[in-house]
């Protein structure tokens, strides 16, 4: 890792870490949200890797809610086992799934990776044992021993939230460590292309499923957080509309780095509470600024740098070279016809 | 001079795939362009069509320029386009197929005659006429194409491949069509096809193609027993 | 016992038959040519070795195990390797990472092991298998460029460095001299050749005839699905059959 | 007797918390009996009412997607904007009904052309790009609306037929729907003659099965797409408009429709206009039943069940027709 | 009609404070110190219509107390302020609202929807020791010492409705009811199941459908398929309400309809008729309505209230319109007892008597039966009819205690049943 991006995440982070104590208190309660956030969009790109966007994330991370608290709560398991669990009854959870939907591809496993989600959301306000639609109240909060302090019972906003900071940034390294990895790299692969990854022997199934498992795992981890910090959760927190918010998080911010969903979530959060005073218009802000990310920078926000340094060489070129000759051309025929990979179709 | 290209270059993303291509078409007049997969036949055509735009280089229809036009206005001036694999629609019947050639005509009372005409000259597609296009045969797909192109009365019909998957007794019979299409209807014709015989058979004049440049030219006839074309063709 | 057997092999699709009970052997060790005119099922033929489709009747053995219904990635697995028609490559990856994916076979990793950092010999294995890769065929000083930046000549090399990096005892190579000129195809025949001599055998569909007969020492001619000629390139170039199928007669 | 509909009585209650949803609608047939001429062919007549309108919007959706291979997310807003449209134009300024239903046909119709022009056109070939702005869209229009009415209680749109006709004794329809349901089917037939039978409907679904040959034909893309989209967004405009008198005019109505409709166009075959009537006839009788004999969350899960299952069982894609490579 | 003036301006304002100008939100500063009340409710969403309106209604109260001279606590005078916050009726937006509410602004009491937003917030509340009150009494346990529910006990009111009905009806035999899936709903269908076997009137149907239910026909079918003579709409939402009612009508309906309430019923009656509307038995009264004026209301100038409400918010006025300035009335009745905003002491001073002033009379603290904790402050409530003229009439003020003296058995039996008792909800 190059020094220059040592030394900068160093200061991100101890900003982070001195950031509670220059916050109002229901800023840190932003904070913990947003940081939970961060988990979700950057499993969620994980997913996005392997070129498959799911409507699913947001009801996996619910499924890991739901199983953390009620295990918390009906057996009185520990957090520090019921969390986890949440992750894994999430994990497995998406691989039952995969079977049914890794048959599908692109716009179909979209939808129908949403008709599964929507079921099993249903299903929670359905059966009395999830709660039905008031959901699972008085999750208990974590306890932690504290050498010196002895049991502490952290629910309060400051400790919850170094809690929370922990786990999301072993998560985090995690899934950046995933992601530089080989199996990141053939996972990229997939998304290019798929038929030649599985001609040189890479089971795309595979590993659409292991993306899809291992994102599920980390988004139950950030349902468990949740839940445990608020303390209830219900059906409705988990439905399409905040799935929808995952998705422009992750969209506007850009799925090319690693950083990008990070940036769109961080952003947008802020802007939302910016936006409180405008009350009712609050949702127009957010339409208005999807569509002009999608108009100017259709791939993202992270895709802001590399426009500027395309830019600035452009006219760099521009200035040296005599570029008339070689204006790129463009198919811009009339037809619908999708910007395939295509070279020469003779 | 009905169609005139000079030295037009045409790039795939930044993949070259003409380098500077010149023809010229007569008014009723049939010529060939013959070369190996890739060689650029098909982008030619897409090229003259308006589907991709040159980067360098012009088209002149009738003296016009058109190699910035979009497909329709292409059309409209007269050049139809037979595209390679037919690419009929398949959910539409044979006759929706025809009128659909005849988009952008206003002449309602001509169309009509046309379409006369077109199920005159194929009496497959008259017997097929409310059947989906889909349901039809390889050679009825073709002539459909054929058709619908006609229906446009077009003066310049560019032929793409058109005896591609066909069987031998079915080349034959589109080949008569394409025969009679150039005399019959006076229309001119720029015709790919990799079936270098049939294409030099049917033409005036030749090009062959290599790697999106034209290796040589010249009166089909005499292409005909070229070593250039043998060889490109079978690597004498 | 050939490396390859095609065994009566027909593949339909819906109503049309692409492939009609096509039957051919490929010996070790050569560079066999797999030729006909447009639609005539070469793809379709290389799509069904490689798995991306099911014959419909027959079978194919590869070193005498029945491949014909196997996934594609485990087909590779077994040594059967392709490359594709017009130039397949991870486009927004580097010349590198593109050889790295190709060698997923040779050093795959689990979940946990790539995490914790256990997998860094066969990490590293893969790494010095990539700039073998790289090295032999000539593409070292690249690695670092985009494939999408490369120009053509060394696209078509990078998708053969990305088979060969999948160690194939196998080699289905599909057009890859489409679009090149005379002197890009020399240099790709001189890479074919190589790569047969490292101990791959090769079956390559092509229309370049130049090519074709230029590295094949026997070929295979497939029209309408079905089989019309094999033999050397002389015989097949005298076969009036061929002759009349792309040249055609009337 | 009155001991059998106690039974029934719990058993409804307590079928919320049973797992088993179609034993329990096989069962509850079952336990209905006494009544069951009566309810079934009420709940019939019901279900006619519900199909038509699922048709209208899953109709608007295949539209859009076959010709510009986009799913528009906010299509269910689109519908709810027919129905302020009509509130609007009917309640609020007293229009007359008809003409405020007209009125809201061309209000939806031009938000339709103003997307199809400013945001679905530059996303052409990006699906994903494609959605995202639709879900834009759908965000500021439900904004929108929310400005124009206010929240609070929904927007009273009085039926302008307020009496109902006894089909049979028990069984009764209320005028506003019969007129609706007529005006629905109406549209539908005049929609699939002009699909048919135009030269410019042949157009359309011509670009929806291969666009490239037909901007070879001297179609215009552009032109077509817009057609599309100014008569798939008209449709919901309209179906929103007619069901305004008889539903929640509210911001957010738009949002249980757009899974319905969804349902109904991804199990009808996706670029399939007849599938997707074909279907939304079907749906409409059998998530009425259920919801009258079970719940409406059990009619809603078993349908998205069934979208799942159809997309398992056809992966790829249900296009009806294209052509074959 | 649909966009009023001022509506404009609101949204011109909100433009501003889009585009960076910013308004001050108090834009004058006041002579007078000033308390601040919080209200943590659902302002946008779906949900809002249980928020927004009370927002209203709690400027409207808070502008008639200081133009009146505020309130005058330990010898000082305060004015009123009403800081909100929208909680979009989501459990982490109402936690971090509350806590922007109680830490930042410093508000003495923060009144709340209650339900999916209570519990998230319960802990917290208890530790900041902040008065808190509720709508939903379901809220309440013995877990929750400082929330109050002290204006609407719902759902148990709703047995003084059943009652006056058997009393007034007493050829009703068979009820058919239908109830939302959800937390108004559940508790409310076990009050009317107790309710209805105390009035003899049996139960022949009961459809619980979900929430997001919009074509109610096939609903309204199957309930009527039983031909009952009374229906009941449990405590369904105001839009349900809309819905069902003309259902009942286009599919031939002529019974007697009850519910919890009916709110806009002058749009049901326009989408109706007066003829099907006459006799519709709710809870909810106009404030408009002159048996409002009777010495032992305690709502101040209920008539008054309303006019200028209506002025000020056409088209909105729904029962927590009132709701919430009531929960301020008792608030100033408990600081002014305590001599002292502080939210320990109003909630003490409050709790010093058995009974307290509710809207609709003096009512006690109670509760212990049914939530483990006496919070909720009942007495009587007003039965409400809609008449001939399509005017919704006060029929009667009945007695929740009196009817609970008598059925208390009966009604823990139902709520038992449905799994509604404080010690199953946990």
């Amino acid at each position: 890792m190059p020094f220059r991006k040592i030394i900068s995440i160093g200061v991100i982070y101890a900003a982070l870490l001195a950031l509670p104590f220059a916050l109002k208190l229901h800023q840190q309660d932003f904070m913990i949200i947003l940081v939970i956030n961060v988990l979700i969009v950057v499993s969620y790109r994980l997913m996005t890797l392997t070129g498959e966007f799911s409507l699913i994330h947001v009801v996996l991370m619910g499924a890991g809610a739901y199983t953390s608290s009620l295990l918390a709560k009906t057996i009185g398991l520990s957090f520090w086992l019921s969390m986890p669990l949440g992750g894994v009854v999430a994990a497995l959870l998406a691989l039952l799934l995969s079977f049914p939907l890794f048959r599908m591809k692109g716009f179909y496993f979209l939808i129908g990776s949403f008709a599964v989600g929507e079921a099993i959301r249903l299903s929670w306000s359905y059966f009395d044992f999830f709660g039905g639609p008031k959901g699972v109240k008085l999750i208990p909060s974590p306890h932690l021993y504290i050498p010196g302090l002895g049991m502490q019972d952290i629910w309060q906003p400051i400790p919850y939230y170094y809690l929370v900071l922990t786990i999301v940034s072993l998560g985090l390294l995690v899934l950046y460590r995933l992601e530089h990895s080989r199996i990141g790299l053939t996972m990229n692969a997939i998304h290019w292309r798929d038929a030649l990854a599985e001609s040189v022997g890479v089971d795309t199934w595979r590993y659409r499923t292991m993306a899809f498992v291992i994102a599920s795992f980390f988004a139950g981890i950030g349902g468990a957080l949740l839940a445990h910090y608020i303390g209830t959760i219900n059906p409705v927190m988990f439905d399409v509309t905040t799935m929808v918010y995952v998705l422009i998080w992750v969209i506007v911010g850009g799925t090319n780095t690693f950083y990008g969903p990070i940036i769109g979530v961080v952003l947008l959060s802020i802007l939302n509470e910016m936006f409180r005073e405008a009350e009712q218009l609050r949702p127009l802000v957010y339409g208005i600024l999807l569509l002009a990310v999608m108009r100017f920078l259709p791939n993202g926000l992270d895709s802001l740098p590399g426009k500027i340094r395309d830019y600035r060489r452009r006219k760099l070129d521009s200035d040296s070279v005599d570029a008339a000759g070689n204006a790129p051309s463009q198919a811009a025929s009339g037809s619908g016809q999708p910007s395939t990979n295509t070279i020469g179709p003779n | 001079m009905l169609l005139e290209i000079q030295d037009i270059q045409v790039h795939y993303n930044k993949v070259a795939a003409l380098k500077g291509i010149s023809l010229k078409v007569e008014e009723g007049d049939m010529i060939t362009l013959i070369g190996s997969n890739g060689a650029g036949k098909s982008t030619t055509l897409r090229t003259i069509s308006g589907l991709v735009h040159p980067s360098v280089g012009q088209i002149r229809f009738k003296g016009q320029r058109i190699d910035r036009l979009s497909p329709d206005k292409v059309l409209k001036l007269g050049i139809a386009h037979v595209p390679e694999g037919r690419r009929i629609f398949p959910g539409l019947t044979a006759i929706e197929n025809l009128r659909l050639g005849a988009f952008i005509r206003k002449d309602k009372q001509a169309v009509e005659r046309d379409l006369e005409r077109v199920l005159d000259h194929f009496p497959r597609l008259r017997e097929r006429a409310h059947q989906l296009a889909s349901t039809m045969s390889g050679g009825e797909q073709q002539m459909l194409s054929i058709g619908r192109a006609l229906m446009s009365k077009p003066k310049l019909l560019l032929l793409d491949e058109p005896s591609l998957g066909l069987a031998p007794v079915i080349v034959k019979h589109i080949k008569e069509i394409i025969g009679e299409v150039n005399r019959e209807h006076g229309v001119a014709v720029v015709l790919v096809e990799q079936n270098a015989e049939l294409a030099l058979d049917l033409s005036r004049y030749g090009y062959v193609l290599e790697t999106g440049s034209i290796a040589i030219e010249g009166e089909a006839k005499g292409l005909m027993g070229n070593e250039h074309v043998r060889r490109a063709y079978l690597g004498l | 016992m050939a490396l390859l057997e095609i065994k009566n092999v027909t593949k339909n699709f819906g109503g049309l038959t692409a492939l009609n009970d096509v039957s051919f052997q490929v010996e070790k060790g050569e560079i066999r040519g797999l030729i006909g005119p447009n639609g005539a099922g070469k793809s379709t033929l290389f799509k069904n070795i490689a798995g991306f489709y099911k014959p419909t009747r027959g079978r194919i053995l590869h070193q005498g195990r029945d491949i014909s219904h196997k996934k594609p990635s485990h087909i590779a697995e077994l040594g059967v390797v392709r490359t594709f028609q017009e130039t397949t490559l991870f486009q927004e990856m580097t010349v590198f990472e593109n050889v790295l994916v190709g060698c997923h076979l040779s050093a795959r990793s689990n979940v946990f092991s790539a995490l914790l950092g256990l997998d860094h010999g066969r990490q590293k294995e893969a790494e010095d298998r990539t700039r073998q890769v790289l090295e032999f065929m000539g593409l070292m000083e690249r690695q670092d460029q985009l494939a999408l930046n490369l120009p053509l000549g060394s696209q078509r090399a990078l998708a053969l460095a990305v088979a060969l990096a999948a160690r194939p005892t196998l080699l289905l190579m599909d057009e890859p001299f489409a679009g090149m000129n005379a002197e890009e195809t020399g240099h790709m025949m001189s890479l074919t050749r190589r790569v047969r001599d490292s101990g791959v055998t090769i079956v390559l569909v092509e229309h370049d005839m130049r090519a074709v007969m230029g590295l094949c020492g026997y070929l295979t001619v497939l029209n309408f699905g079905s089989l019309l000629a094999q033999g050397t390139p002389d015989e097949v170039r005298q076969n009036p059959q061929v002759i009349e199928a792309y040249l055609g007669s009337s | 007797m009155l001991e059998g509909n106690v039974v029934a009585v719990q058993c409804t209650s307590s079928a919320l918390y049973r797992p088993f949803a179609l034993y329990l609608l096989f069962v509850h047939l079952l336990r209905h009996k006494e009544t069951s001429v009566d309810l079934i062919l009420q709940t019939a007549v019901n279900s006619m009412v519900a199909s038509s309108f699922f048709a209208l919007m899953a109709v608007g959706l295949v539209l859009i997607f076959g010709v510009m291979g986009i799913v528009n997310f906010a299509h269910g807003e689109l519908y709810m904007v027919g129905a302020y449209s009509v509130w609007f134009l009917y309640s609020a300024n007293g229009w007359p009904f008809w003409l405020a239903v007209i009125g809201a046909f061309v209000i939806v119709t031009l938000i339709g052309l103003l997307m199809e022009r400013t945001l679905f056109r530059p996303m052409r070939g990006n699906p994903l790009g494609g959605l995202i702005n639709s879900i834009g869209v759908l965000f500021i229009l439900q904004v929108l609306a929310v400005q124009l009415g206010g929240v609070g209680l929904m927007k009273t749109v009085i039926p302008p037929f307020p009496g109902s006709t006894t089909i049979l004794n028990g069984v009764s329809i209320s005028d506003q729907r019969i007129a609706a349901l007529i005006v629905a089917i109406g549209l539908l037939v005049a929609m699939w003659l002009f699909l048919t039978r135009t030269r410019l409907g042949w157009a359309l679904r011509a670009v929806s099965q291969d666009s490239e040959a037909a901007a070879l034909q001297g179609i215009n893309i552009n032109r077509i797409s817009m057609l599309a989209m100014g008569l798939g967004a008209g449709t919901a405009g309209l179906a929103g408009a007619l069901i305004s008198p008889m539903t929640r005019v509210e911001p957010y109505m738009g949002h249980g429709v757009i899974i319905t409709a969804f349902i109904v166009t991804i199990v009808g075959g996706i670029g399939s206009l007849s599938g997707a009537v074909l279907v939304a006839v079907l749906y409409g009788f059998f998530y009425t039943f259920v919801t009258t004999y079970v719940s409406g969350t059990v009619a809603m899960m078993l349908g998205l069940l069934i979208m799942l299952f159809v997309l398992i069982v056809k992966p790829n894609g249900l296009i009806g027709v294209r052509a074959s490579e | 009609m649909g966009i009023t003036r001022r509506d404009i301006l609101k949204a011109a304002a909100t433009g501003a404070v889009l585009s960076g100008v910013g308004l001050p939100k108090w834009a004058l500063g006041a002579k007078r110190k000033t308390l601040k009340i919080g209200l943590c409710a659902p302002l946008t969403g779906e949900v809002s219509a249980w928020g927004l309106p009370g927002l209203y209604g709690c400027e409207l109260w808070a502008d008639n107390v200081n133009a009146a001279g505020g309130v005058k606590l330990g010898g000082k005078h305060y004015d009123i302020e009403i800081v909100s916050y929208d909680n979009e009726y989501l459990p982490d937006k109402a936690l971090q609202g509350y806590k922007k509410l109680v830490a930042e602004e410093g508000v003495k009491m923060v009144m709340m929807l209650g339900g999916d937003t209570w519990p998230g917030v319960q802990r917290w509340a208890n530790h900041a020791k902040m008065l808190t009150t509720t709508l939903l009494p379901s809220d309440l346990s013995p877990d929750t010492p400082y929330l109050l529910a002290p204006c609407e006990v719902h759902p148990i009111y709703n047995v003084t409705g059943v009652d006056w009905l058997s009393r007034k009806f007493p050829q009703a035999k068979t009820v058919a009811m239908c109830a939302q899936n959800d937390s108004l709903g559940i508790p409310s269908v076990a009050t009317y199941e107790a309710a209805f076997e105390v009035a003899k009137i049996k139960m022949v149907d009961l459809n619980i459908f979900d929430p997001t239910t919009t074509d109610f026909a096939p609903i309204v079918t199957s309930l009527l398929a039983k031909k009952p003579d009374v229906l009941c709409l449990d405590t369904a939402y105001a839009d349900f309400v809309n819905l069902i009612s003309v259902q009942a009508k286009n599919q031939g309906y002529k019974g007697k309809i009850i519910s919890c309430t009916c709110d806009n019923y002058p749009a049901i009656i326009s989408k109706t008729s007066k003829q099907f509307m006459d006799g519709f038995i709710f809870q909810f009264p106009d404030f408009d309505d002159p048996k409002l004026n009777q010495k032992f209301i305690n709502f101040h100038n209920p008539n008054k209230f309303y006019k200028d409400y209506i002025e000020r918010r056409p088209g909105t006025w729904t029962a927590v319109s009132w709701e919430y300035p009531s929960i301020l009335d008792l608030w100033k009745y408990g600081a002014e007892i305590a001599d002292s905003p502080e939210p320990m002491s109003v909630l003490k001073a409050l709790k010093s008597k058995p009974t307290a002033p509710h809207a609709f009379g003096t009512a006690e603290w109670w509760g212990k039966d049914l939530w483990g904790v006496d919070n909720a402050l009942v007495g009587n409530w007003p039965v409400v009819a809609i008449n001939a003229e399509g005017k919704a009439r006060i029929q009667e003020f009945g007695s929740i205690p009196k009817w609970w003296d008598k059925h208390s058995k009966v009604l823990i039996k139902h709520m038992r049943a449905r799994k509604q008792m404080w010690d199953q909800r946990a």
